[in-house]
């Protein structure tokens, strides 16, 4: 059951992450950005099938039964992609501060027209 | 690992990498060493390029363990004759950029040189890699190199540009990691090879869901590659980038359809079960789609730049409808044209910032202050200096442009007509020609046309109609890149037999993936 | 819960109060934040899942998880200690900034001073 | 020495931090955890803080708990004006105090002891005027909050930070 | 010498003298010439050297590999007809080359000159030597592109550029379809090369694809020898310099069209399609061509439009299917190409010596220059067919032809040779208006120039061919006789047919037809006088529409307007279509499997709800909204929402036992949240828009489908999520990582183990990654400039005294301060755990940045630095090298890179102590991410300070 | 009903009221009404999640969330006093 509570949260966070990617100023994406990473990470740790208490830190010396513990690649791969994906929200909002300075506005094609 | 040729396939990842990182601890002023060691880092890539080619060429695939742990647990890279070819040709157009920077772009903006070595160990390491998310990693980058590069020497267009690219494969990105997590939820693992022969294997409830991670992967994949309609922020972007940079970016949306072209046939190739021949239409469509937009936008663009971004799409279309073709014969055009294509726009990017030098030099460079920022260092600033206005430069540029002109049109001596006779040749030798391959055939005379329609207005307009005749001072480290490139095009035709072998064999071995996994993983 | 099977009772009873004290506080806390009704009033409320609450679960924590591997297990204590100093910080802003901002927008809410207007 | 272990009691505390965070008192952690106490004592050291001498540590356990108390008893009084918010006597406000404290390890450890209590907030403090100025949730009586912020808790302070 | 020898030195020779030309100096006209005319002197020589061979009826060869692969071999090939197009481009390509050496300015940039017309030399030669027809249309573009080149020499003048530029489109897209008909053709007989596709006529003929490809072969010939309807370019190509004239729009390449027909005529003629396309095309062109050019009033231009209906001519012969005409035709293109030569080098010479080419001006010439203009007249007449001239020969066998032709439509069968007597009539009238013209008449009035005779050696090459013209006029068999013989055997082989080349025939038809021709063509020009007199532009009887300018304006259409209206509706350059274009295409391509064979939910046994992750997933969703509902007007509120959806994040992985990730994604949202409040004060302020109805209305369409978009691929992620988890794990690469993350990788934390070890690759790309962004964010922001109205100090600064800010900082400052040393320990910690239990390098270097930021946070930038002296770019740069080391360090072990190793160290005291390279790898990573961090939220904090120091933008 | 269950219904009811307090600054979180009540709200919002994360702890008698807990106890205060002082100041960092 707890599967699709998870499946819920995923879907809330990337419908309004893609709302905020669909909208014109820059602070909108960036946050939208955000929340769909959010989608994305536990959608990874998803891929690896839900396990509590089964965090994947074996016992030293023992012989670990594979089957007990959580799988651990998804989770080194959403490591890694959340790092990345911190790496690219830091250059996203500078670009968006560098924009915001050289063509005045915070719209995404760095117009003023507040129309749309 | 015994000689230092098994340790040959990591070279052109490590290679740039320490220099990269040395570069970063050079101080940033002392431009002559940094040019030093860029410089000789990338004879030494081009070196280990060239003995990767050779060795793999003559002998077999390799196969490099790195942790030392087997496939497909570890991350292994795998330097078949495509990957080997790639790499040579991310070397190739390394130096050329690297020249071409020498002359004042990489005291444009800080850290130039750091930012190209990056980019050339993201594409290397993208070229080589055999493991999925690894690949997703040497996507981050080399784009993130790009973003820089991109950035290099700020302004509003750029910055406006470059700000569609970010957003736009960030959203790409993290469909890349949606679709690589689907296929291991799915098959279970990350080694490509593996994934192929899992791919055979899937049961029947699960294929669906395989086929959307493919699905998706692909989408990440042709974001990058240009595929229309996903292509928009490609031209803008390429243009506003410094020459460099773009004469660079002509080889990154090449990654995309290098991992089409990679993932594609392994995971969907003829022996891969059910799934076998998954979304060729879907690639052939989408590739004549691209064709024909490329074609109308090098024939609507009113600056050089576009019509070389938009050459890029043609080019993109081109090779991914060729893929969906799905034949050894027309991979192998497909992959001499990449080659040619790549070259051409290379050469185009950078001769296009010579031509256009009539604006002043550093008219684009002093977009911005040349305010500094903390106290370590100071404010590179960029340098006024002209050149030597070699004699007879505007006619070395005129035979450079209508070189490039030549190639991107498919017109002879110029290999791109070579490639395009191979392609359509290829297509039309194929037993029973499908309804799309003569569509293709239509579209890439027409996008020929288009391009010699739209070069030769702007030839005209640049060599030809300007009244009083204003001679650009360019610099001979500027025009040697150029040169070195439209040689090799003119090498390429010469040659076309030796390097059509070379890319028949490497596309023989694309589309028989049995090789590559018995390579990959030998146990199985 | 597998882990405590061997726990005696009486710690097991003391966790068990321990931990839902600190959770109805922390609870408690959160309602006030939420029933209050001027942000001044509301800030008080909070810290009572900051101090005793958090105080309380992290007591039961040691407890437990010194029962459990029959050693002292002192950790959690590092949080009670490191949260306690480091909570003025955020708290001694945002009053300050709530109050710098009741004067800038001249919003004057119904709070009485004692002795004089904020500065 | 004092180069090179300028704030002892700091580098003690840190080293037991690694002790305690590491939960092991092996030899090789202590080596580790009085190299890195040291270390970090040092980088404190780098940024500059103004001397802070601590004295009576007697007086400091007793007022850790007088807080702890009233840490208690202000929560239940709290916990009860949530559960009641509109009861007719409460009458929530601003008081000012006039404090002698100067020291700022004492006003932070004060910073500390009011935030730590429910129903008191630190809400600024003046330092040409040398006023503190508490919000405070049910005031009551503004004379006795005086007292007992001088009493219990400034009188000790000045004390451990004179 | 063998025939390969001889061949290649014919193809290299003019490309090489073509090289070596564009190197000489500007000025160097007489070696620029003499080189020139050497090249084609030995080109000439060699061509002639082939003859005995040729005459012998051998076909000389010479092959080489070029893609094999694609049955493609470079191959030179010469026959008879090959050998009379190559005596006819050398030689011509000889005189033009003496005459050009006079013709040219000495003020002209010859080296360019020369060297294309060397190079266009060759690739003619290329054409006409191809053994393999895609080797032909190699070099049949290659003269597009040189002509191209020579017509646009004097690109100063617009006129040069624009008939120049036009030549070139339609050249070559002509090029491109006969490209695409070679390839056809190629399919159909399964070969390029030419001589097994010449004996493939019959296979060709019962192709389905004959037709098609027949029509993209002759549009490639039509537009190259300037055929209805693609004539209009060779008239406005004459802006090119004489020579250029005399050479490609006479004797060369506009011969390529006739050229390849005839060269294919045994592959593709035959049939009526081939009547009807070929004959037709050149029937029009032949009349229009001689109609249009009675009334031009350039030089030029009349022997532009004469060319264009002389070519006609012979593509009607070639047109006909009948091998006389063939026969014909090939005569007729060496006749025409001796008169038509001759005739635009002695224009050139007018126009060299009088300095107009204008008829209505020029008059009386022949007594200032009375040989040139006899050299004229004879070459005009021969070109109105004049007997005893050679233009008189062919012509005569062309209305020969037309009297028995046997085409598919009586009709026009019957009326050939009545329009062949009239269109016979128009050429008289031109060349007489040519000749009358320009050399009888008054003396001219108010020429540029005083006219006299050129120098000796420029009317040289035209005395030459005049004579040719009359020898062979007089002496047909035994002059043009065997070569003519060998050229037709070799297009025409069995099927040629007897013919005499005698000047007398005897009183017959055709003769008769002639006469006709000669007087009514006099009697033509004669009414015609009074309308030539006046000078008027157009060309009576023909409607107003200009090819040129129908031309000019479809392309503009096409290429321009067209293209660029198509541009915007497939294209954008918004990012917002842009990104809805991702999102529907991955919305589409993830449907697509699910359409095609449906998704399968496996249900696993279900567990009971946590009803505490539905109430924190509760949160996380509100969180989630409330960011949405409040991005766009509270910039601040979004943040703290967002970061309240991040926790909720953090906590289902500790919820499903992650805590490696719940750590990172705490310390990455906190990071991120200071980042983004770093740069909040440079976003303009945002005031809520006025709401209209209207407004409402304007943006419904598109918020609706935003909304779909956004739902689609919500519900669409979850679906496929719930689908996966619902269903038994697979058989995963994972095991092996369980069961030796311990044994064989020193770790108990199998995820950092991954990370550090078994996909240690990942990581030291992921770190660069890092690093790059980092280096490219300090790179922008050394250059950051700040709108105008975010220059100024925050509205809350310079509302506050210094005094009280500073008693407000003061405890935080204290507190911050201490944890400085506090978190430092705590990074250490995260540090040297990461192995065994959650932390590792990147956390612990995210935690170390985090107490830098703070500091900088407590007391500003000029506090902070005056404190701590981080150099990030160099912690990055020896974060990397460090990390890469460790890797590179298994190579000396003789293991791949980044093979992880232990270090035994054994220390007094401590025992022995086992370092794993993978640990020295981790503190790499934390160097590395302390630098990037710290550059980051550094360069961004930098600005605030800059900003008051910049000068107003 | 033993100690164990006890302790176990106990660390449910405890998950659960501290859910619930998230719940409750949650909703503080969203209507506000002024910036500084959410960032009061979030920083309530991370001492429960602290919390929460510690009886987490407690339920699976692990220790590999101590971090996290850690963490949040050390730095969590980071963000709020950066937004915070962004409230006071204008500016994260002068
Ligand atoms: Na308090
Ligand atoms: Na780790």
């Amino acid at each position: 059951m707890n599967e699709i509570i998870v499946a819920l949260a995923i879907g809330v966070l990337t419908a309004s992450g893609t709302w905020l990617l669909l909208r014109p100023r820059t602070f909108q994406v960036i946050i939208g950005l955000s929340l769909l990473s959010y989608a994305v990470n536990l959608f990874i740790v998803a891929m690896g099938r839900l396990k509590v208490d089964a965090a994947p830190i074996v016992v030293a010396g023992a012989v670990p039964d594979p089957a007990a513990f959580s799988d651990p690649l998804p989770q080194a791969l959403v490591l890694t992609a959340i790092v990345i994906g911190f790496a690219m929200t830091a250059l996203l909002l500078v670009v968006l501060l560098a924009a915001r300075g050289l063509t005045g506005t915070d719209h995404v094609d760095g117009q003023k027209d507040e129309a749309r | 690992m015994t000689s230092w040729v098994d340790h040959l396939p990591v070279v052109p990842v490590v290679l740039p990498l320490m220099t990269g990182a040395l570069l970063l601890l050079v101080d940033e002023r002392r431009h002559t060493f940094k040019a030093l060691i860029s410089v000789v880092s990338l004879c030494l890539l081009l070196i280990a390029a060239f003995a990767l080619i050779r060795s793999v060429d003559a002998s077999q695939t390799h196969v490099y363990r790195l942790g030392n742990w087997p496939a497909p647990f570890g991350i292994v890279l795998v330097a078949d004759r495509l990957a080997a070819m790639m790499v040579l040709l991310v070397a190739i157009l390394g130096m050329a950029a690297l020249l071409f920077s020498l002359a004042r772009w990489d005291r444009a903006g800080p850290r130039m040189h750091a930012l190209l070595q990056f980019l050339l160990m993201g594409l290397n390491g993208a070229f080589l890699t055999g493991d999925l998310f690894n690949l997703f990693v040497f996507f981050e980058l080399f784009l993130a190199a790009s973003y820089g590069l991109a950035l290099h020497a700020s302004g509003s267009a750029r910055v406006r540009a470059s700000l569609h690219y970010i957003v736009v494969n960030l959203v790409a990105s993290l469909l890349f990691l949606i679709g690589v997590s689907l296929l291991y939820a799915v098959a279970g693992t990350l080694n490509m090879a593996d994934l192929a022969l899992r791919a055979a294997a899937i049961a029947p409830q699960d294929r669906a869901l395989f086929e959307i991670g493919a699905a998706i992967l692909a989408i990440a994949f042709l974001v990058k590659a240009g595929m229309w309609p996903l292509c928009f922020w490609l031209p803008s972007t390429y243009a506003a980038a410094a020459a460099p940079a773009a004469a660079m970016f002509a080889i990154l949306s090449k990654v995309g359809i290098y991992a089409v072209l990679r993932i594609w046939l392994l995971l969907f190739g003829e022996t891969s079960g059910a799934s076998a021949g998954f979304g060729a239409a879907a690639l052939v469509y989408g590739g004549l789609v691209t064709l024909a937009f490329g074609a109308i936008g090098v024939l609507a663009s009113q600056h050089l730049t576009h019509v070389a971004g938009f050459s890029l799409l043609v080019s993109a279309g081109t090779l991914l409808a060729a893929i969906g073709a799905g034949q050894a014969a027309v991979t192998a055009a497909a992959l001499y044209y990449l080659v040619v294509s790549t070259l051409g726009v290379s050469a185009l990017y950078l001769l296009i910032e010579l031509v256009e030098r009539t604006r002043g030099p550093g008219a684009d460079v002093l977009a911005v202050t040349a305010e500094e920022f903390g106290d370590a260092y100071a404010e590179p600033e960029p340098i006024e200096e002209t050149g030597l206005a070699i004699p007879g430069a505007m006619a070395v540029l005129g035979l450079s442009f209508t070189a490039c002109a030549l190639l991107l049109a498919g017109l002879p001596p110029l290999p791109g007509f070579l490639a395009k006779f191979a392609l359509l040749a290829a297509l039309l030798g194929a037993d029973s020609v499908a309804a799309s391959a003569w569509v293709m055939l239509l579209l890439l005379t027409l996008a020929g046309l288009a391009a010699i329609i739209a070069l030769g207005r702007a030839g005209v307009r640049i060599f030809w109609a300007s009244h009083e005749p204003h001679i650009p001072r360019v610099r001979p480290i500027e025009i040697a890149p150029i040169a070195l490139l439209l040689a090799l095009c003119i090498a390429l035709t010469l040659q076309a037999g030796a390097v059509m072998r070379y890319v028949r064999d490497a596309a023989d071995t694309l589309h028989t993936p049995r090789a590559y996994i018995r390579e990959v993983l030998p146990s199985r | 819960m597998s882990h405590a099977a061997d726990i005696p009772a009486l710690s097991a009873l003391v966790t068990a109060l321990l931990v839902l004290a600190g959770a109805a506080l922390a609870l408690i806390g959160s309602i006030g934040l939420l029933r209050l009704k001027t942000f001044y009033e509301r800030v008080h409320a909070p810290t009572m899942g900051t101090t005793l609450g958090m105080g309380l679960v992290l007591i039961a924590s040691t407890v437990l998880f010194s029962v459990l591997e029959s050693r002292p297990v002192l950790h959690e204590m590092l949080i009670a200690a490191f949260m306690t100093l480091t909570t003025p910080v955020t708290f001694l802003l945002l009053v300050r900034a709530a109050r710098r901002r009741q004067q800038t927008v001249g919003d004057t809410s119904s709070v009485r001073h004692s002795s004089g207007e904020p500065r | 020495m004092k180069k090179l272990l300028p704030y002892p009691l700091l580098a003690v505390s840190l080293t037991l931090v690694w002790l305690v965070l590491n939960q092991s008192v092996a030899l090789a952690h202590w080596l580790l955890g009085i190299w890195i106490g040291t270390a970090a004592a040092l980088a404190y050291a780098a940024l500059r803080p103004p001397g802070t001498p601590v004295r009576r540590l007697r007086v400091a356990l007793m007022l850790g708990f007088v807080v702890l108390v009233d840490i208690v008893r202000s929560n239940l009084a709290v916990g009860r004006i949530v559960i009641h918010p509109h009861s007719p006597g409460r009458r929530p406000g601003f008081l000012d105090i006039p404090l002698a404290l100067r020291s700022p390890a004492g006003l932070a450890t004060l910073a500390c002891i009011v935030t730590a209590t429910p129903g008191t907030t630190w809400a600024g403090y003046d330092s040409s005027r040398r006023v503190l100025t508490l919000h405070i949730l049910d005031l009551g009586d503004e004379d006795e909050w005086i007292e007992v912020i001088k009493q219990r808790y400034e009188r000790r302070l000045l004390e451990i930070f004179p | 010498m063998p025939d390969t020898v001889l061949l290649i030195t014919l193809l290299v020779l003019p490309f090489a003298g073509s090289a070596v030309a564009a190197l000489l100096p500007v000025n160097a006209r007489n070696a620029e010439a003499w080189l020139a005319g050497a090249i084609a002197l030995v080109a000439l020589l060699v061509v002639c050297a082939c003859f005995p061979s040729i005459s012998a009826g051998t076909v000389l060869q010479a092959r080489h590999d070029w893609l094999p692969q694609f049955g493609l071999e470079f191959r030179l090939r010469m026959d008879g007809f090959a050998w009379l197009f190559a005596f006819l481009v050398t030689g011509i390509g000889l005189l033009v080359v003496l005459y050009a050496r006079y013709y040219m300015s000495p003020q002209d940039p010859v080296p360019r000159f020369f060297s294309f017309l060397l190079a266009f030399m060759g690739s003619m030669l290329g054409v006409v030597l191809s053994g393999s027809l895609i080797q032909l249309v190699f070099f049949w573009e290659l003269t597009s592109l040189f002509s191209f080149l020579l017509i646009g020499y004097w690109h100063h003048n617009a006129g040069a550029r624009e008939g120049a530029r036009m030549a070139l489109i339609i050249t070559s897209a002509g090029g491109l379809c006969l490209l695409v008909g070679v390839l056809l053709i190629g399919r159909i007989v399964g070969t390029y090369d030419l001589d097994l596709v010449l004996a493939a006529g019959d296979v060709i003929h019962a192709s389905p694809l004959y037709l098609p490809a027949l029509i993209l072969v002759v549009l490639g010939a039509l537009t190259k020898s300037a055929q209805f309807p693609f004539h209009f370019w060779l008239p406005y190509a004459m802006a090119a310099p004489t020579p250029v004239s005399a050479y490609l729009h006479s004797a060369a390449m506009v011969k390529l069209g006739v050229f390849l027909l005839a060269r294919l005529w045994p592959a593709l003629s035959g049939t009526d399609a081939w009547i009807w396309i070929v004959g037709m095309a050149g029937l029009i062109t032949f009349v229009y061509g001689a109609y249009v050019a009675i009334f031009q009033h350039d030089l030029k231009g009349l022997l532009a439009y004469s060319t264009i209906s002389h070519l006609g001519l012979i593509t009607i012969l070639l047109g006909l299917n009948s091998p006389l005409a063939a026969v014909a035709a090939i005569f007729h293109m060496v006749n025409h190409a001796t008169f038509k030569a001759s005739l635009f080098m002695g224009a050139g010479i007018i126009d060299h010596e009088t300095g107009t080419r204008d008829i209505r001006r020029l008059s009386g010439l022949v007594r200032f220059m009375p040989i040139s203009a006899t050299l004229s007249i004879v070459a005009a007449a021969s070109m109105a067919g004049v007997p005893l001239l050679n233009g008189f020969l062919s012509k005569e066998m062309f209305f020969a032809e037309a009297l028995d032709v046997a085409g598919p439509l009586p009709v026009v069968d019957r009326a050939l040779p009545y329009i062949a007597i009239v269109a016979g009539m128009f050429s008289v009238a031109y060349s007489l208006r040519f000749i009358h013209g320009a050399f009888f008449g008054p003396d001219p009035q108010g020429l540029p120039r005083t006219p006299h005779e050129p120098p000796r050696w420029m009317r040289f090459p035209i005395e030459l061919l005049v004579f040719a013209c009359i020898a062979v006029g007089v002496f047909p068999a035994h002059t043009i006789g065997p070569f003519l013989d060998v050229a037709v055997r070799s297009v025409l082989g069995a099927a040629t047919p007897e013919y005499s080349l005698a000047v007398w025939h005897g009183f017959n038809q055709p003769l008769a037809m002639s006469f006709f021709a000669l007087a009514g063509g006099a009697v033509l020009y004669l009414l015609l006088q009074k309308r030539l007199a006046r000078g008027i532009e157009a060309v009576p009887l023909m409607p107003g529409l200009d090819a040129r300018s129908l031309f000019d304006r479809a392309l503009v259409l096409i290429s321009w307007r067209g293209a660029r209206s198509l541009a915007r509706v497939l294209g954008t350059s918004r990012l917002q279509p842009q990104l809805r274009w991702v999102v529907v295409i991955a919305i589409v391509a993830a449907s697509w499997p699910v359409y095609r064979q449906g998704l399968d939910f496996a249900v696993l046994p279900a567990g009971s709800p946590d009803f505490a992750l539905a109430m924190l997933w509760a949160v996380g969703m509100a969180c989630a909204l409330g960011a949405v509902w409040q991005a766009k007007f509270h910039r601040l509120a979004a943040l703290i929402l967002t970061g309240g959806a991040g926790l909720a994040t953090c906590l289902t992985f500790v919820w499903f036992s992650a805590p490696d990730l719940a750590l990172t994604q705490l310390l990455v949202e906190i990071v991120t949240t200071v980042l983004i409040l770093l740069g909040l004060r440079w976003l303009p302020k945002r005031t809520p828009a006025q709401w209209t109805w209207a407004g409402l209305l304007r943006a419904l369409p598109r918020r609706s489908l935003d909304l779909a978009l956004a739902i689609g691929a919500g519900a669409g992620l979850a679906t496929v999520a719930y689908a996966v988890m619902t269903r038994p794990p697979a058989h995963t690469i994972s095991d092996y990582f369980v069961t030796r993350a311990y044994p064989e990788g020193g770790g108990t934390n199998v995820v950092n183990v991954i990370l550090v070890d078994f996909r240690g690759f990942d990581t030291m790309g992921e770190i660069t990654v890092l690093g790059v962004v980092a280096i490219a964010v300090y790179a922008l922001l050394r250059r950051f400039r700040p709108a105008r109205e975010s220059v100024p100090a925050p509205a809350q600064q310079r509302a506050q005294e210094e005094n009280a800010f500073r008693d407000d900082m003061m405890t935080p400052l204290f507190i911050m301060r201490l944890m400085f040393p506090v978190i430092v320990v705590l990074a250490l910690y995260l540090l040297v755990r990461g192995h065994n239990l959650p932390g590792g390098g990147f956390v612990a270097g995210l935690t170390m940045a985090v107490a830098l930021i703070l500091q900088y946070m407590a007391g500003g930038v000029r506090w902070a630095e005056a404190r701590l002296n981080l150099r990030p770019v160099r912690l990055i740069g020896i974060g990397l090298l460090s990390a890469c080391a460790t890797g590179a360090g298994a190579w000396f072990a003789a293991h791949p890179f980044l093979t992880s190793h232990s270090a035994h160290v054994t220390l007094p005291l401590l025992g022995e102590l086992h370092v794993p390279s993978a640990f020295v790898f981790d503190i790499g990573v934390f160097v590395l991410v302390v630098g990037a961090t710290a550059l980051v939220l550094i360069a961004l904090s930098h600005q605030s300070i800059r900003a008051h120091r910049l000068p107003p933008a | 009903m033993s100690a164990i269950d006890l302790l176990a219904s106990a660390i449910t009811i405890a998950q659960t009221c501290l859910a619930l307090a998230m719940t409750c600054a949650t909703v503080r979180l969203v209507l506000g009404p002024r910036a500084q009540d959410r960032v009061l709200a979030l920083d309530t919002l991370y001492v429960n999640a602290m919390v929460l994360i510690v009886v987490f702890g407690m339920r699976e008698g692990s220790s590999a969330y101590f971090e996290a807990a850690l963490v949040i106890g050390m730095l969590g205060f980071v963000a709020t006093a950066a937004l915070a002082k962004f409230l006071l100041r204008g500016a994260v960092i002068e």
